[in-house]
């Protein structure tokens, strides 16, 4: 593994053998190739083993609540522009409880990247069915095997109207490494959705069904045809991974926003009351 | 006593309409034109829960010394609409003087017994060009029982409407309108204008002062889902959002609202969510989250009766418990209870000056009545508030919760991005760097660290305020907007054994309040809600409550003349 | 007294591993054994919120008597996995006896000054084949050291392992233990095995007696959103839903969970949600709205330590308040903490009959600890749960929200499609027939008529458990799990002047135990959390609440020894 | 207005002019062209102005919490399978608060009809903006104009796996109607988003608006091909209305549950514990 300056040193409670470790891998060096100081950089997560990447990482670490990482990152960079923020989580934590944010925060359009390990498991809680759970998969607490239909990630972000939306894979980690890459870089919310094995409860979504259910997609394809991006999304033999979907970055939450409209900066913490403008409305 | 309103210095007028009749403008103006005119004025709105029809009232009390708290009595009742409720029904005496339009009114009004006059004001109206000059014609109306000049209202009425024609044509109903009332009252004004004190007053309801309160302190962040009654104060946030310099965000539920302004002030921002009963039930978690990371953050908890969707667009107090016990687990918060306008303002500086200072979650406890009522204030300072507090930066070693320094509650605030440090935040219980641990004596310091603030806060718990003899042998209790109704009631009652006691925090409970309510005197404990929480909070907190309690939770506001009877009834129980 | 332990009658046998190796397996067999000998077994667990590795323990109590507690003393210690946690290192004395393979264990074990026992585990579970049946040489290991059979594990295993040759490796891997075990103490059995009294009995723990008892009672919709400790009660009946005949369905999240059952509810379903503090905040909008609506549901609270993530699979006291308070707005509720398993079996079936006889809901407040602790305990009887109280055939101008006849507390129950009436439901304020209202008296009528079912609730509430003598001087006062240890710890202390009360209602408070409270002795609270909660709600009720408090609030259960030592200190202080 | 066996006679609250009447209407219509009995249906709603509507019908009216209206559905028609279920209520209701339960109450798939009177506005709390709110629209808590991108409805329920989504008019009470009655015929989850002027607070999306930017598809047309419908729903120039999609029904939620596994629709009202199971379960 190459060194990066976001490696952390101590333990990492994930199973061994777990797909979390390669994305973890996949970030630290898209981070490092992008030279972003970590100092800059703030990875925040909900609850769940892959929301447990924050703490494995040397950068800003914010490991907030099952569910809400969303919100929680886009409140720290409407209030200081200047750093490149991360929500990273599991299927569970993005697409179950935190799904009405998932939503929303792409209507939002927050200048942030969204990374979902997507093991189609809930991981932490031992293995219950999550929100991409294949029909008939038997778990914990569908003995009798899944009912509802998987949700598509994918197709959910592009019906959202998001404006980048891309599938990687925990097996490929240099791909998912550059997808990483381009979705910091893209101005606003930035999907991308990791399928991720689960050895310890996922026996269906192995490494091996991994590398025999999916194709990458052409790396230099025109990505900013919306019907096609959905006809992709949709395609499940093979699965298809790459950009699926990428057009022109539109105005982010903060550029909408009343501090920042004059063009200054200036994070929140550094700014003082109105209060000359406090006086206007009191007289 | 001086504050004491008698039928010659004050007169209270109502407005009774249908929602949606527009009557806001003729409202404001009349309350304008009075206040400049040197009358002091209060007013307060109650309405339904709907967009069109029904039929809501505005009450507002003119007089010449200052009034701040809802009656029952109506001398002057404007009935614009039909099917005037009871609240209304039920204060009409032979002294209310009922107007309106006799072919819409005077039927409903023969049933109650009563007589109305007739302004005709539908076809006055239409004369003028449109039915909806009707309640300018009020306004004018109103100005002439009160002789002021038919011009009185002339710059409002340009200021408020920029088109000229129309201006002109709302000047014109206004005159009609001030012809009929200075000859109804042959030329005697109602009240007589006081004597001009030279009062540099502005007028603000509950909602602009939370909203200016929490200006004054700094916040720049604010989030909500919208919800009666705590939309107002995002609403006047987003309107000035340029002018406060603020991030404004409606999002999409108040369990984002909750986690956005925590995020926010993670990284620094002073932020705050506004929000009613129903949707401060969702942001318990999120403030649970902002308890064990220890991320100052304020919440606005504009009540309102429940459970559930209750009474949507009514008042009451029966959030407090909820509030004091708001997250799953043990953390400190401060609550806040302001009783009247100028508290609201205050305190609302107050709750961002206490989060931020030590890191914790205050809850400011409004309700829809102190909210959408009104009067003139001193104009407060904006630089009155406490200054906020700004993040250090931050060391190379710096931990986020670090365990404080002797005599200190909180670890230092750092915020990502400011200084060599990483500032990380965990919502697992973590080591004083932010990381998850299982430790057992980690977990036990840290619960004691963020639990020995509660020293802090209620050493400076605001105390609460004391009204009344120097001795006495009853407290009347109370918290939140029953205050002004209170206050006037005990002035009204002459109590000579009797204290007023408000409290404006109502947790954690001052000093100052645990001597009092330990001291042997009888307790009576006055809340708008049906089971005395206050007093329970009070017992839980001190083996002391309520002796006796005087509750309203049938979502209006205790009047003055109910509170003094209810009140009287009960010193006189004793005594 | 009869029950206390001495090393003779009782031994106590640790097993610390990784998660992920897979040592359930032997734990379970372990238990089944000895209990099956005739020995009375306890078992507990502790864990990390980890797949794999780390460090987590099991206690298995065996003995002649009756056990149901956690204790400190660790006469047998399997240690398999390095890193081994203080709950453990600290209670190593000399004379526990430490097990496991030198290679992996030998360092850490001689850095506490002990000694260990090599098993050679990994070696022999190769010889047999896979490093899998290390667990397997351990079980066999302990039925050595009591001396049982060789085969006394035949059937066990069997059952478990259904493939032959599995099975008879297993056998293998168990007698290679039993062989290692009975040399080791040669041929001595630890403890003796008890005289036979022809016990019935079966092993539950608190999961599956929450579960059973709420199947009992007819519960037959249940929701969660998966949740530690909370999902057990759920995987119960997911694993069992065809037996029980129950609508089983993991939601999206909490909100959708309690939604869901309400809807459930108000159909005629039997409903119940399970979930831990973080979940439960967010189903207090849905509890108001059941409460407004008077629709019974049960909620079962599996509490853990907060706030927020907390530690995420242990255990803590800590939201009594919360679920005391659980939504906006008053409304009555009933709040029940079984005390060991036999309770929770029982309780779980009186908060369904509550909730349905009084159309309110119930929560059955658990935690951690009790839920994953199991002992033998006599069969319990489905029937004698209450029978599920049916809906009413409704008649053609049914009401849902009729003013209750006198003497009776609710309006009632209909169900939508059974009869000639509307069943209708309103989250509002409303009429008699489930409509929005705002009229002033009807709201204050319906206030009035939810709040009075606490007369009844009150009048059925369970009333504590009081164990002690007739005349005491002072109450040791408990709730929920800490139930047991504290029992075993004053038997142990022989107190003569003091009376264990544990309450298995918290809310409202039985008659008996407000008598109690109200009387004239020392009152000492012990509870696993930070500030004293149940204290504090005792106080809020009746003003009086503890003179001292034992609290714990490091995510771990108080063991026997613990209590006995603070106990005995503050009882002594006083003396 | 012709007469049902729905019909209430009460007081309104809603505005006059308000598009809630006309889709009341259609309602009606369709269930009484259905021939149901009023005591055979359920009609559950959350809070806002749509949300009102359970009250003007004469027949089980349930009035839940704002946004929470489709759970509290299903778990009444997973009790008591004979009744018809209908959840209604607002864009704000059903796609804001109400988001998340809307995605998985469509990979659900309960037999429920899911109405929405999307007047792409909050009604009751007057004025502010909603999910489905287009850029720009200035409102009271968007003074400077709405940014966050509306939302699509039909495209997310698209994405979520439904098997009936429609958009209606409320301009168009007969063919409402018509969509009304094949939505509550179709088994399982149904979508029927229907446009709706608000005449207080929504001046862009008027009646006017209505007739000119809104065109209805062929009837006759076979709905089944799901990239179409993506297309379909996406034109906005006119927006499209009709029956956007419609494919062979799948298993319902209350198929998948066991009380009724075995072909007893019992409702759960009548039934009795399962004693005899559970001393099995005990020994
Ligand atoms: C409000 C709330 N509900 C439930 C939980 C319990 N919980 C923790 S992680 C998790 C799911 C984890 O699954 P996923 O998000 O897919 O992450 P993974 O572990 O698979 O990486 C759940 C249900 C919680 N912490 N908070
Ligand atoms: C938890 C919660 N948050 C907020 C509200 C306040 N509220 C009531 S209705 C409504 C929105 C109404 O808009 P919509 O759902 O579009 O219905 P409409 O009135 O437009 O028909 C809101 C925000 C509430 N009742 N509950
Ligand atoms: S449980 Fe699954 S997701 Fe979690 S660490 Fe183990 S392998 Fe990874
Ligand atoms: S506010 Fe709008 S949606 Fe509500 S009733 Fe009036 S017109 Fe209809
Ligand atoms: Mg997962
Ligand atoms: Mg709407």
């Amino acid at each position: 593994m190459i060194k990066t300056a976001f490696d952390y040193t101590g333990e990492i409670s994930w199973c061994p053998g777990c797909g979390d470790y390669k994305i973890l891998e996949s970030l630290k060096m898209a981070l490092s190739e992008l030279e972003l100081d970590p100092k800059e950089v703030v990875v925040a997560s909900g609850i769940g083993q892959a929301a447990k990447m924050p703490h494995y990482l040397k950068c800003h670490c914010v490991n907030g609540l099952h569910g809400r990482s969303l919100p929680l990152a886009a409140g720290i960079k409407a209030s200081n522009r200047s750093l490149t923020v991360i929500a990273v989580g599991g299927d569970g934590d993005m697409y179950g409880e935190g799904g009405n944010h998932f939503m929303h925060a792409i209507r939002r359009n927050p200048d942030i990247t969204n990374i979902v390990c997507n093991n189609m498991i809930y991981g932490l809680t031992k293995g219950q069915g999550s929100p991409t759970t294949a029909i008939g998969m038997k778990t914990s607490t569908q003995p009798f095997g899944v009912t509802s239909k998987p949700l598509n990630p994918l197709l959910l972000a592009l019906s959202c109207g998001a404006t980048f939306v891309a599938r990687a894979s925990a097996a490929d980690a240099e791909k998912t490494k550059d997808i990483i890459v381009k979705a910091i870089k893209h101005k606003g919310y930035a999907l991308v959705d990791i399928f991720q094995p689960c050895v310890s409860f996922n026996k269906v979504n192995t490494w091996q069904w991994l590398s025999k259910s999916t194709k990458w997609l052409d790396e230099e394809r025109d990505a900013s045809d919306k019907l096609e991006a959905m006809r992709l999304s949709m395609e499940t033999d093979p699965y298809t991974l790459g950009i699926i979907y990428r057009s022109a970055p539109e105005k982010t939450f903060e550029e909408n926003q009343a501090p920042y409209e004059t063009g200054d900066d200036t994070p929140l913490y550094a700014r003082t009351p109105a209060l000359e403008n406090i006086r206007k409305l009191l007289s | 006593m001086d504050n004491i309103h008698s039928p010659e210095s004050e007169v209270t007028i109502s407005f009774c309409a249908a929602a949606g009749l527009g009557l806001q403008t003729a409202e404001d103006l009349t309350r304008q034109m009075l206040s400049k005119a040197g009358y002091y004025v209060f007013s307060t709105r109650e309405y339904m829960s709907r967009v069109r029809g029904g039929n809501n009232s505005t009450q507002i009390r003119v007089s010449t010394k200052p009034v701040r708290a809802y009656v029952d009595r109506i001398d002057w009742l404007f009935a614009l609409s039909p099917e005037l409720h009871p609240n209304i029904t039920e204060n009409i005496t032979e002294d209310t003087k009922i107007l309106g339009d006799a072919s819409a009114m005077e039927e409903e009004i023969s049933s109650l017994g009563r007589k109305m006059i007739d302004l005709d004001l539908a076809k006055r109206a239409s004369d003028l060009g449109s039915p909806k000059f009707s309640s300018m014609i009020v306004a004018g109306f109103i100005a002439g029982i009160f002789t002021l000049g038919e011009d009185s209202a002339d710059q409002l009425i340009e200021k408020r409407f920029k088109d000229e024609d129309l201006s002109g044509k709302n000047k014109m109903a206004f005159r009609v309108g001030h012809q009929l009332g200075k000859e109804y009252v042959g030329g005697k004004p109602v009240v007589q204008i006081p004597v001009q004190p030279g009062r540099e007053e502005i007028f603000l309801d509950g909602n602009s002062a939370v909203a200016l309160g929490a200006a004054s302190a700094g916040c720049n962040y604010i989030t909500a889902y919208p919800m009666s009654p705590g939309t107002g104060v995002f609403s006047y946030f987003a309107k000035n959002a340029k002018l406060l310099g603020s991030v404004v965000e409606q999002v999409e539920d108040e369990i984002s609202a909750i986690n956005m302004v925590v995020g926010a002030a993670y990284a620094g921002a002073r932020s705050m969510t506004t929000t009613s009963g129903g949707g401060f039930v969702l942001m318990c978690e999120g403030i649970s989250l902002a308890g064990i990371t220890e991320t100052p953050v304020v919440v606005h908890l504009a009540q309102r009766p429940g459970p559930a969707t209750g009474l949507a667009t009514r008042t009451e107090q029966a959030d407090l418990e909820l509030a004091l016990h708001a997250g799953h687990g043990e953390f400190p918060k401060a609550l806040y209870a302001p009783v009247n306008v100028e508290s609201a303002f205050r305190l609302a500086g107050r709750a961002f000056h206490t989060a931020h200072k030590y890191q914790v979650q205050s809850i400011i406890l409004t309700d829809q009545y102190l909210l959408d009522s009104g009067y003139d204030i001193e104009k407060p300072d904006p630089s009155s508030v406490p200054a906020p507090i700004h993040p250090i930066r931050t060391e190379k070693d710096y931990k986020r919760y670090a365990f404080p320094k002797k005599d200190e509650y909180v670890s230092p605030f750092g915020v990502p991005g400011y200084g060599e440090g990483f500032v990380s935040f965990d919502s697992h219980e973590h080591t004083e760097d932010a990381h998850i641990t299982e430790d057992r004596s980690i977990r036990k310091a840290m619960v004691q660290k963020r639990l020995k603030k509660l020293e802090a806060l209620t050493a400076e718990a605001v105390p609460p305020i004391v009204l009344g003899p120097e001795k006495y042998d009853t407290a009347v209790i109370c918290w939140g907007s029953v205050f002004e109704p209170l206050k006037e009631a005990m002035e009204i009652l002459g109590c000579k054994n009797a204290v007023l006691i408000a409290c404006e925090q109502v947790y954690p409970l001052s000093e100052e309040f645990r001597r009092i309510i330990s001291s042997h005197c009888r307790k009576i404990f006055v809340e708008g809600n049906a089971t005395g929480q206050f007093s329970r909070v009070v017992r839980s907190l001190t083996g002391t409550g309520a002796d006796e309690m005087i509750l309203k939770y049938n979502g209006f506001q205790f009047s003055v003349e109910e509170l003094v009877g209810e009140l009287d009834e009960l010193l006189r129980a004793r005594s």
